[in-house]
């Protein structure tokens, strides 16, 4: 198995911690985008400007998520692009970071 | 008033000052989320379903539209006024005012089950219907509150085309009308083989998740950092003056006892499921930390031990 | 046929409802993973030792023997012209026909339970030792579908060394006959202390898991790409004939009617646990948004809300 | 000793083993963290309540007092020889020897509910203070174990300002305590209410909690690299020589048959929720994998089927 | 505390989204390959080519879990080549992506 | 919205695997260095040098999660050089990564 060009498999993780009752919107966005995969993880809880947040699903007021996509760079900064003014109102967080992967195809 | 302090004892009232007090002193009593979520469903489905048998037994009446038309009416009306005081008492700005006073407007499911209890063990259980009365009173007040903060002049409002649906089929109005509309069509019959489950283990399951209330409540008192001495006392102020009026309207449009002090109980309580929810995805720039504490740990607590042995005092004299 | 409409309108069918309604207008109404994961459980455990206390009582006969052989054999032969049709008229491919051919040759716990609950209100309980031939009807399916899946030359099935320990082994099959055999120790007198939570409170609890299948099966319904209309026709026309067989072959080898009956549910039913969960492992290419698609969200239901009284019917007719 | 063998094939302790043979077997049988955790939090209140009950019945007397007492001696002296056995015996070095110490100091609370079901269902129930030993029996071990690991010279203990709070405030204290004081408070008329879920549906939902803690025990066991052959026979001498000495004490002091019974079985039972916690945060260095193995892969095992019905035989001895 | 060479303390980490049955093979791999040690993490749920899904423990078909584990340049090579195949077959998602460890002997 | 620096944008991510009883010592010490924020996930279980463990809510003693906490170079060195030895002592696992974040100033 020869090794293929290294930035070939070169792609970019958007993580979002966001709302729980957001997450239908950002997925909405992602397809938009032509975004063709995602996943969502689950949090306990966290603390940052505006105070701090334990898992609750009762009220689901104070249920964050970790919502992560792999794409390439054009469409990761399409994406947050048109995300960051929505974020920013609801005080999330969102980090991008590289990534290699196997078959860059898939992203 | 010793009635009121014989509820003060009861096993369930005494869970929920259990889990307040354990919070107080940072002790590591944790209930799972995903138990709080279960019984939280629990309950909503056991009130729907006894409301319903119930009403499949008394059939629909004339006081029953009454009694609708009154909590949706309060329901409209309720968070103008507490709207206003927030702005002026509670210095709060026009989004946080509105997002709160939509909370008031609502109603808190948990504060209905313990009145109801409170209610059916002194003799003076309340109509079956109330149950569809307060699943009515859910979410009118969601609109109220995003007219006010648009009101304010502020266009961030984000009420796209998806919230009026996400909150008229919010989880909780589809979970107590479905069981009401089951119950309805169940019948005392049909609930008996149910009833082991939604009736007699009713009273324990409500204790652990008053258990777990009282934790969440003293959890959100003490990490609240927007919660001031004034907003705490307005969250004292709104459920006596609210509940005042529910049963006085009750009275005046001919309820029985128990029922009008039920609505009462449901114009005192504030929301603590179906708004902060809405509220967080239409009024981000709200802060969930403040109507989260005012809801849940102010008003909530208030009631439970306080508001509700008044309600039912009020109404044993005004009807 | 009012017993099928007192069947429809009985608590537990309903929550089914209402759970397929609040998934249909996209409702946020969800139960924990972990609270849908307990009650399965518990629903296993209840079933096993209910049938173990049952066979306790009535001593094992060679009827009992029969009907395990007819269920084992059913298991086994089920999957074959299930199979050719799904590739005929279905179209699929031989992967995810042979993956859909072993759901329908094993067994689903809750079309059981349910079907039990309407024999026993009906005045027609079946043989404790059904439960047995449930626990043996549950993987059986699993090996004649690998079979298949080779035969139609793909190499790549992953049947490997831990598969069919991994098969066998599988959590339900290992509660479910677990708690047979506990029944069948503790006896009656055993099992009384703990009949509240495992006898009088399996109502109510069926009500909540059903209302949680009926939000999986509509949503699966909904998100399915795979579907088709001639699949989800095969997904109606398989159960009535499988069911219809399964009845008939209980009438013949001498089953009284509620066991015959429930043989016929369990012919009729398509695994939603055992199965799914081994063909995820052993032939990964298959689409599991297919099997659980016809398995969860068109066989399921259809059973659930006809399948169930027409086998009782069928039963009722012939033997 | 039928009555050691009744207990054996009671379902309670079939259920346990049904646990303990499914992941013998690997077995993919798993139940929810969530449900398992919410079972725990339920059996405490459970029997919390109870005892608080019993109490309020019985009135506080000097025997209470004396139990106690004997109960919380018994939590300070049994680590120290035990400590003694395990760096000679057993071969283990200050810190992990001083961890176990602490676990067998301590007690197990399903151990004594499984003890009490024993006793009760053998007309022997022991006292309700015994509710209250069993919660001051829990945390003072702690403290010795700690006094322990740095008498042996090593400075690395995180005893920080946090642990003594941690460990007094722990869950499940206060859980078993508050209950205990809620069933004080609303007595027998109060408890009534909220018997189904905490009286009738115990046994049952203890049932599956023992499911549980058969699958996660025989995990331990499998999966143990640290446990010798000479520290798991030191696993089933402690709880015979701690039980027999505090069965001894109880009849010493004048307790009845089933509280000597259950006072032995507190001695015998080692901890496996305050103390493992508290070990984690105060002494790091020691192995997690080694003091509970110990303590809930063979010492919970041995006194749950062979622990139990001896201290029995052995209280209607001497008392 | 002086730094030592930031290349001693770079290791990958590999990132693999599965379902949760094959958990127990991706560990016999790992412990093939000599890996010392991996986390795995829950998931709520996502989307692919092949559909979206939702954490469902009781059929036990949807539910994926992240994979998670840090090793050396070569290790991760050598079990990200292992596994490929079978992985493809799954439709799961493999990440390699650089990080600095704080104790490298441990990795 | 013109580009930034890329320089500007980049921040460390820390992610600690640790015994769930310590996070609120781990808390501690952030706020003591002046972080922002952090968010803490959910684990399934794992495997290290001290052996296997699954999630267990029940004993608390083998329950652990993912502290995270992005910020700028000096404080993660500042955070993570003063939890060192603790975290030593505990057997966590410790990582940094370089991330780019959307609004700097937050982190
Ligand atoms: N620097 C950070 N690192 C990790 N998570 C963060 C950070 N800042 C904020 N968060 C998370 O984002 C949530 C919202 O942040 P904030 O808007 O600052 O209150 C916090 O409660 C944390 O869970
Ligand atoms: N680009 C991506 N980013 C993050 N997760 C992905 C991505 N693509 C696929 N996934 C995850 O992997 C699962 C299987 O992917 P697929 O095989 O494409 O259906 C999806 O359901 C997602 O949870
Ligand atoms: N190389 C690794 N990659 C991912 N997680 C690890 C690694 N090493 C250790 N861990 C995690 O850290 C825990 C403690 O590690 P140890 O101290 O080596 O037993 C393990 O049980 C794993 O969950
Ligand atoms: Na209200
Ligand atoms: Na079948
Ligand atoms: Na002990």
């Amino acid at each position: 198995m020869s090794e293929p060009d290294l930035v070939d498999l070169e792609r970019i993780k958007v993580e979002i911690l966001l709302d729980a009752p957001l997450v239908r919107r950002v997925e909405a966005a992602a397809e938009r985008h032509g975004l063709t995969g995602w996943t969502v993880l689950p949090t306990l809880g966290g603390s940052g400007r505006s105070g701090r947040w334990q898992d609750d699903q009762v009220t689901g007021a104070a249920s964050k998520v970790l919502f992560i996509t792999v794409c390439n760079r054009e469409k990761a900064d399409a994406f947050t692009r048109e995300l960051s003014p929505v974020l920013e109102a609801y005080g999330s967080v969102l980090l991008k970071s590289k990534v290699e992967v196997v078959r860059p195809g898939k992203f | 008033m010793p009635a009121g302090l014989e509820t003060l004892l009861s096993p369930v009232i005494l869970f929920f000052i259990l889990g307040a007090l354990a919070a107080a002193v940072r002790s590591d009593l944790a209930i799972p989320e995903a138990i709080a979520k279960g019984l939280s469903l629990y309950l909503m489905a056991a009130i729907g379903l006894k409301g319903g048998v119930e009403v499949s037994q008394s059939g629909f009446t004339a006081e029953m539209a009454l009694a609708a038309l009154a909590g949706l009416t309060l329901s409209f009306l309720i968070p103008l006024p507490v709207f206003l005081a927030l702005k002026r008492i509670g210095r709060l700005d026009n989004i946080n005012a509105a997002a709160v006073a939509a909370h008031y407007g609502s109603v808190s499911v948990v504060t209905f089950v313990a009145g109801v209890e409170v209610l059916g063990s002194g003799g003076l259980p309340p109509a079956g219907y109330m149950v569809a009365v307060l699943a009515l009173m859910e979410t009118p007040a969601i609109i109220v509150g995003l007219m006010l903060a648009r009101r304010g002049g502020n266009g961030q409002v984000h009420a796209g085309n998806g919230l009026l649906h996400e909150t008229l089929l919010n989880g909780s109005v589809v979970l107590l009308m479905g069981s009401f509309l089951i119950g309805l069509i169940a019948g005392k019959e049909g609930f008996a083989p149910i009833a082991p489950l939604f009736e007699d283990a009713f009273r324990g399951l409500l204790c652990l998740f008053l258990l777990d209330m009282g934790l969440v409540a003293m959890r959100r008192l003490r990490e609240s950092r927007a919660l001031t001495w004034r907003l705490a006392g307005l969250g004292i102020i709104f459920p006596v003056i609210n509940g005042t009026i529910g049963v006085l309207v009750g009275a005046l449009i001919g309820l029985d006892t128990g029922s009008a002090a039920a609505l009462g109980m449901l114009a005192a309580s504030a929301s603590y499921i179906a708004v902060p929810a809405a509220m967080r995805l239409a009024l981000p720039q709200a802060d969930p930390g403040l109507y989260l504490a005012m809801s849940l740990a102010v008003t909530f607590p208030f009631n439970i031990t306080i508001g509700i042995p008044y309600f039912v005092f009020l109404a044993t004299q005004v009807v």
